[in-house]
């Protein structure tokens, strides 16, 4: 081929438009210092917003298989989005590197060649009840919205962690006030507290955990309820706070210093998010592949095989993919804390988990 | 009150809060009677004629008509057991023309109002119910009119005209010259009388001209009970009703 | 002026615009039929799916029309009928069904049967509350979806495998296409003739004057509810085409937002009005679709759209084209 | 559970009704009160919270971030009432929905443009930022009590006002028949601008006064809508009393469903079905609260019109 | 008596949309003075009235209100230099109490401290003082039109328009209100009434102006309207 377009689906409207425009911005500043080329093509990047619906981002990727003719896709949020969109994309045999969602479908008996993930969504939370451990946390409260993808991150967590739970709550999706929650939480007395709240519904839970009294509980968290994004709507009540993810902007490594002081550069001095990490690598994960099976992005399978093997510094360090294609990898704890500056941000504690695998990998018939 | 009256209400009770609107109320309309009910502002006429027509329902008491006990039916099946009415504010639907109105109408007692595959413009004897309705009002020359741009007293008899398309043995018609100058009251008077060989009539209404000139019977409502039912003679010289309501100068 | 004169004029005009009117919907029908056959040529197979969807959510707005433009019931829970029937196809899946045709028919009649329970309640109320009531029986839909493992909850469902139509399968490889289209012109005249029904004019009467209909002996609760249920059942059949359509069915699709850009097409297009919902599904996604292309900020076009419809075009785009054609 | 968390509890309950009535507040008055389906209302929240936030974060002062955050909306919404809202007043609620669901659309684009899409920070004001002790076993939020403060006061102010001065009989006439209002001399549009502006800025107060315990983001305004418009209907649309009662029970009820539901279901039924069906059932509370209340009252609490 | 005019009407035409009902109406109705406005249905008496107090915008023609051309004006405003009106239809609101309607719009237009309290409104339809909590949707017809009338009054107007105030009130009532209008008259309440009642109207009115498809057909005073019964077949169907 002699260009390569990728189809980015947007979500820069809509319940994820915050983490939308930072993978958006990962994405423009991978592309940006590609000079605009991926593995020596030029590249057409199609970015549409889909606004956060999944029946939105189905319609979206047949436009960009049907009318784009893309051969690379990336961009939802939300794994219901990347859920439906999958199928037609598998069916095109066109590759989708996921930029965040890393759903258990496609990590076990969906799993499917050109599917690449992340991470898979409940390794935060192994790590999480992992570290739990280690604080030699014994009683924990554990919360997180009712529905099933609540649950998983629950079950993520008990996966690994050892010690009692007290209670188990789950709160309404898009509840505003959590006061019977933290009252009941007060009456647990837990020795620390895991939540899995994304978006505005984290925001409220962590504002008003500390505004009624319990700042003393440890707050434990997957990395995605305590990114920049949170800390910055939060303010001081993060302080403290752990939480667990595949990537901090503090990792020492090359790729990710060049990663980190080229955005902040970009934007303004911001400390860029897990997702805006991860849009970064995608794109240079593309590149890399592209490279690999020397621009002739037409075999499919070619490209697949090269994605399966990267060959780019990636900013979360060393990884390789299962056979289900998703990461085995690093987690490291991070806490809320202040910069140099005194700026609140995450900063790297350690390591917790050691090129972790999925649970679901088993299940992979790949 | 005897058993065979067509229409029977027997100890109706209407409260609205601690109002006690209607208290008791006994009434009988015989057939091809007109029977008016009169009383002050407020004593509860209109309150019945809804009791009756069902649109309120009862605190207590019960209904008949011809035989058929009403008290448990809801509006529209009073109306299948011969129950029509009027209402004291001019109740068209303004927007469609006098045709329409009258299709409206005759369509609600030929046949179900359920069919939703064939048009209704190809049923001729819709038409003709609705041209002999226009006929029996006198508004066969402004079928075509928009109902709400039609003179006052022309509406109020297109009012009438969907009321008879049940074809009732009881019409209720409440304040029917109401808004009308004299010669529409005239015109409406007429109409009544011609209708008297059609159904039972009981008529609210403040004129006393129209009233006496009509009413077989007349029954007097103060503070929701009956205070006095009679002919016109008895009525015109009941010391309480001029009272209540006549007042001593009757108007012509 | 004798009787036949004064009636002769209502005799002859519709009759004229039946023939001017009469033609348009065939015209339409055929250009839409035609696009599976004409787009490849120009490579826009795309705008076939496009298209498709259009329909499919033209079938929901129709059946939105017949209430709301029709009835006056102002219902903001139409996105849970939509819901219901792909989660019913959903569940058909599931539980082995493999024929469209048996997941479609289960969606339209489980649409049927939650309108027809939720609406007995709901048409106890009028005007806000009844649109607040139809509201939060969608909204008890939507959290239960989501909180629904069996169907994926939040995650959604994906129906991997397409539905089989049977015999149909073979003909060609748009055929679900024309299988939509002619659903789509079904209810669309379906629709268009219930307008001039019995039904029609008794729902119409009942919208402009409850009280006075039931005192001309119209049962307007069961009428209502006749309305209500039919427009369910339709709603239902569209929720389950989407189903097929998308492969793919989510809980998102009942949420609130999606009830009320369904009410806004309708309005937009124009409530009660023959073309108004297929016209409104026709310019929101068209334009949503360019503006989506050309620029992140795709919203605010489109609320200035819907501010001018209600100052410039109050009954709706519809009413627009009907007055040019009256004055023309 | 012992009393002192069943009080808690019932306070909580209360206190989020309390919070419920500050949100529907604005709307109670415009929708409520001049029959005007706002669905921007919304909006004017979010902007009321977004400044509030920005200026408090760069001045410090909360109250000033308040005062502020109410000024500015009420400028803004001054602007919208003359070019759009004006004209609607007199529109069925339809046009009314449609009109304002695309000032939706334009109030968030213009958010994102202005603020970006991420959330803000909407700072607890220091003195206010830790719990005061209520009872002994009971530590209480600070902030929550000036919440509960402002939604009581906000209860009594409008209350006063639509019941009991001239300018509520006078927005009542004019809501419920404008002409005839303008006939008895009433200045109907000047005193709907005014309803309009004052609407604009209880929206502001509560934006302002929610942004502390809660996220200040793009969709929040839309988040509220629905809960207080379920207040507003339950307690009969036009009643101020009802919508406080509504706002009360949806409180209670909401409340009492997430603490206690869960932990009955469990008691009565099998574990795994308890555990789904327990929160399912506690997050549609309010709905079927407002369903059921409709089912049987349908025109709400305290009917106020026919 | 002769009266300063305080409402004068000059070439008055108007109509809703492309019918015209008023086709050039000039009159007067001097200060004091109390004008009755005849004519069978439809020949445009209500139209005339709104198009006074500024329901319905003149398209040709002026009135002048106490030297003030209103022509134009807002209802709002013209009510506000005394002008109240009783409508057709009653018009009153379902989401106001009784007692609400009556203080809520409460004023002294008329300059004279002497006028209508509430008290005052209650004592002349004790009725309404018996309803004071009731909302205008809660009230019998009878009962709003006495409710229609004291709101009317409420404002202590300079001129009071009534139409069809008498309308579906009960005989005793009716003649409360002729004897009210026959006391504010003495008072020197100026007045526009239309009412079907002629006979009440000849005792009570100094003149009268009759209405004949959007035109004056006849003008004069009461006595001349007495004598004269050919016009009231002709013009009034009586
Ligand atoms: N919905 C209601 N709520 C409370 N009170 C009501 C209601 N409807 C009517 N009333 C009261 O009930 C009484 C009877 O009213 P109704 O309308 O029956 O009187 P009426 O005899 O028809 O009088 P009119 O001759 O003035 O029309 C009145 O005093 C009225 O105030
Ligand atoms: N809103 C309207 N739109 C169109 N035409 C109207 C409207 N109101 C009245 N008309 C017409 O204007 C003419 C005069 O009506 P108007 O109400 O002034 O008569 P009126 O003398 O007051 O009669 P009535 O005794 O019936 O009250 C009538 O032909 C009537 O049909
Ligand atoms: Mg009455
Ligand atoms: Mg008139």
């Amino acid at each position: 081929a002699d260009s390569v377009k990728v189809g980015i689906a947007l979500d820069i409207s809509g319940p994820f438009a915050a983490l939308g425009a930072e993978s958006r911005d990962g994405f423009d500043l991978a592309i940006e210092k590609l000079g605009g080329k991926l593995g020596g093509l030029p590249a057409e990047v199609v970015k549409t917003d889909f606004g956060g619906s999944p029946e939105q981002a189905v319609q979206l990727v047949q436009r960009y298989l049907q009318r784009e003719k893309i051969d690379f896709f990336t961009g939802p949020i939300a794994s219901n989005s990347a859920l439906a969109v999958g199928p037609a994309l598998f069916a095109a045999k066109v590759p989708f590197i996921s930029s965040n969602p890393g759903p258990s479908p496609y990590a076990g008996k969906q799993c499917n060649p050109y599917f690449f993930g992340q991470y898979q969504n409940d390794t935060y939370d192994e790590a999480a009840g992992k570290l739990a451990n280690e604080k030699g946390y014994k009683n924990m409260v554990i919360v997180a919205p009712n529905y099933p993808a609540g649950k998983d991150h629950l079950n993520g967590f008990k996966r690994l962690y050892k010690g009692a739970l007290k209670d188990e709550i789950y709160t309404k999706v898009g509840q505003i006030d959590y006061a019977a929650e933290i009252a009941q939480i007060r009456a647990a007395k837990p020795d620390a507290v895991f939540f899995f709240l994304p978006g505005a519904m984290g925001i409220n839970f962590v504002k008003q955990f500390v505004g009624g009294g319990l700042k003393d509980i440890p707050l434990v968290a997957p990395g995605f309820s305590a990114d920049q994004d949170v800390i910055q709507a939060v303010g001081e009540p993060m302080l403290g706070l752990y939480n667990t993810a595949h990537w901090t902007h503090d990792l020492q490594i090359p790729a990710n210093a060049e990663f980190v002081a080229a955005f902040r550069k970009k934007y303004d001095g911001r400390y860029p998010t897990v997702y805006a990490a991860m849009a970064y690598d995608t794109i240079m994960a593309i590149d890399a592949a592209v490279r690999d099976v020397g621009g002739r992005i037409e075999d499919r399978a070619a490209v697949a095989a090269a994605l399966a093997k990267p060959s780019f510094q990636s900013v979360r360090g060393e990884f390789a993919y299962g056979r289900n294609h998703y990461p085995v990898q690093n987690y490291y704890l991070r806490v809320v804390d202040k910069d140099a500056e005194g700026k609140l941000t995450n900063k790297l504690v350690g390591t917790v988990l050691e090129k972790h695998q999925d649970a679901y990998v088993g299940e992979c018939g790949m | 009150m005897s058993a065979a009256s067509l229409f029977q209400a027997r100890g109706l009770v209407k409260r609205f809060g601690g109002l006690l609107a209607t208290d008791h109320v006994d009434l009988a309309v015989e057939k091809g009677e007109i029977h008016a009910l009169i009383g002050p502002n407020g004593a509860g006429k209109s309150t019945l004629v809804n009791l009756i027509s069902g649109l309120l329902p009862l605190d207590g008491g019960s209904l008949s008509l011809d035989g058929v006990e009403l008290t448990g039916l809801a509006p529209h099946q009073r109306v299948r057991a011969g129950l029509s009415r009027c209402f004291q504010v001019t109740s068209v639907f303004g927007h469609d023309t006098v045709l329409d109105n009258l299709l409206l109408a005759a369509q609600a007692h030929a046949g179900s109002s359920f069919r939703f595959l064939s048009r209704r413009s190809a049923e001729k004897e819709l038409m003709d119910t609705a041209l002999a309705l226009a006929e029996t009002v006198d508004l066969a020359g402004a079928l075509h009119r928009i109902a709400g741009t039609l003179p006052h007293g022309a509406q109020r008899k297109l009012d009438v005209a969907l009321a008879l398309a049940a074809r009732p043995r009881l019409l209720l018609l409440d304040e029917p010259m109401a808004g009308m100058g004299p010669e529409d009251s005239l015109q409406m008077v007429a109409l009544i009388e011609k209708l008297r060989a059609q159904t039972a009539i009981l008529l609210i209404e403040h004129d006393m001209d129209a009233v006496f000139q009509l009413a077989d019977r007349v029954s007097v409502l103060d503070y929701g009970r009956v205070l006095a039912s009679g002919d016109v003679d008895y009525i015109k010289g009941h010391p309480e009703v001029q009272a209540v309501y006549l007042g001593t100068d009757t108007e012509t | 002026m004798t009787q036949s004169e004064r009636i002769a004029p209502s005799a002859t005009v519709p009759a004229r615009r039946f023939d001017a009117a009469g033609i348009l919907p065939w015209a339409v029908f055929a250009l839409l039929a035609a696009v599976p056959l004409i787009a490849p040529h120009f490579g826009l197979e795309y705008y076939v799916g496009f298209v498709r969807h259009m329909l499919i959510v033209a079938i929901a707005a129709t059946s939105l029309n017949v209430i709301l433009g029709y009835g006056g019931m102002v219902a903001l829970g139409h996105a849970g009928f939509v819901g219901v029937g792909a989660y019913a196809a959903v569940a058909l899946v599931e539980a082995g069904v493999g024929s469209a045709w048996l997941a479609w028919g289960g969606a339209l009649a489980a649409g049927a049967v939650f309108a027809a329970l939720t609406g007995a309640v709901s048409l106890r109320t009028r005007g806000v509350y009844f649109l607040m009531i139809t509201l939060a029986f969608a909204q008890m839909l939507y959290y239960l979806a989501v909180s629904l493992r069996t169907y994926g909850g939040d995650d959604g469902y994906g129906l991997y495998t397409p539905l089989s139509l049977g015999w149909l399968d073979g003909v060609h490889g748009d055929v679900f296409y024309w299988v939509v289209l002619a659903l789509a012109a079904l209810v669309f005249a379906l629709a268009s003739r219930l307008a001039v029904s019995r039904f029609g004019h008794a729902l119409m009467g009942i919208r402009d004057n409850e009280t006075r209909m039931a005192a001309l002996g119209y049962p307007v609760y069961r009428i209502k509810l006749a309305a209500f249920t039919g427009a369910g059942a339709l709603a239902g059949l569209a929720g389950g085409l989407l189903a097929s359509h998308n492969a793919f069915v989510s809980p998102s699709l009942m949420h609130w937002t999606e009830s009320a850009t369904l009410l806004v097409m309708v309005v937009l297009g124009g409530r009660g009005r023959r073309w108004g919902a297929p016209l409104g599904v026709a310019i929101w996604y068209t334009l949503a679709e360019v503006l989506k292309i050309n620029t992140e900020y795709w919203h605010w076009p489109l609320g200035l759209m819907l501010l001018l419809v209600v100052f410039l075009a109050p009954r709706g785009v519809a009413a627009l084209f009907e007055r040019r054609r009256g004055e023309g | 559970m012992d009393a002192i968390f069943i009080f808690e509890q019932l306070l909580n309950g209360l206190g989020y009704g309390l919070m419920l009535f500050l949100l529907a507040a604005g709307l109670t008055l415009v929708f409520g009160i001049m029959d005007t389906m706002n669905l921007a209302h919304g909006s004017l929240y979010m902007a009321g919270a977004y400044i509030a936030a920005k200026v408090h974060e760069a001045s410090g002062s909360f109250v000033g971030a308040v005062a502020v955050a109410i000024a500015l909306t009420v400028l803004v919404a001054a602007v919208v009432e003359v070019l759009v809202i004006r004209r609607l007043y007199a529109r069925d609620h339809l046009a009314q929905v449609l009109a304002t669901f695309g000032l939706i659309l334009i109030a968030d684009d213009a958010v994102r443009a202005i603020w970006g899409p991420s959330p803000i920070l909407a700072p607890t004001p220091a003195a206010l930022a830790g719990p005061v002790q209520l009872l002994p076993e009971l530590p209480y939020p600070a902030y929550r009590l000036v919440l509960l403060g402002a939604g009581l006061a906000v209860a009594v102010g409008l209350y006063v006002l639509v019941n009991h001065t001239r300018t509520g009989m006078l927005v009542r006439a004019g809501a419920s028949n404008r002409v005839m209002a303008e006939y008895m001399g009433v200045r109907v549009g000047r005193v709907f601008s005014f309803v309009f502006a004052l609407g604009a800025a209880l929206a502001a107060l509560a934006g302002a006064l929610m942004g502390p315990i809660g996220a200040v983001q793009i969709g929040m305004g839309e988040a509220i809508l629905i809960p207080a418009l379920v207040v507003i209907v339950i307690g009969g649309i036009g009643s101020v009393r009802g919508a406080f009662v509504a706002a009360l029970l949806v409180g209670l009820v909401d409340t009492a469903g997430r603490a206690f539901l869960p932990p009955a279901l469990r008691a009565v039924l099998p574990p795994s079905l308890a555990a789904d069906l327990g929160p399912a059932l506690a997050g549609i509370a309010m709905y079927v609260l407002m369903a059921a209340v409709l089912a049987f009252k349908p025109a709400g609490l305290f009917p106020a019109r026919a | 008596m002769k009266h300063e005019p305080l409402l004068t009407c000059r070439g008055l035409e108007a109509g809703y949309g492309a019918s015209q009902v008023l086709f050039g109406l000039d009159f007067d109705v001097g200060a004091g003075e109390v004008v009755a406005l005849l004519g069978r249905n439809g020949m445009g008496k209500s139209t005339t009235i709104k198009t006074l107090v500024g329901g319905l915008r003149a398209k040709k023609g002026e009135i002048h209100f106490g030297g003030t051309p209103i022509h134009g004006a807002r209802a709002d405003a013209i009510a506000r230099l005394g002008v109240a009106i009783v409508p057709e239809g009653r018009q009153c609101f379902p989401n106001l109490t009784v007692r609400e309607h009556l203080v809520a719009f409460a004023d002294t237009r008329n300059g004279r401290r002497d006028g209508w309290t509430l008290d005052r409104l209650y004592a002349l339809f004790p009725r309404l003082k018996e309803r004071a909590g009731h909302t205008g949707n809660q009230l019998s017809g009878g009962e709003q039109q006495m409710l229609a009338i004291a709101r009317a009054l409420s404002t202590n107007p300079r001129l009071l328009v009534l139409d069809e105030a008498t309308e579906g009130l009960a005989p005793v009532i009716r003649d409360e209100i002729w004897h009210c209008l026959a006391r504010l008259k003495a008072d020197g309440q100026t007045t526009l009434v239309v009412d079907k009642y002629v006979e009440k109207l000849v005792q009570l009115a100094d003149r009268h102006l009759i209405l004949e498809r959007g035109r004056i057909a006849w003008s004069g005073t009461s006595v001349e309207l007495d004598a004269d019964r050919e016009l009231w077949s002709r013009y009034l169907g009586v």
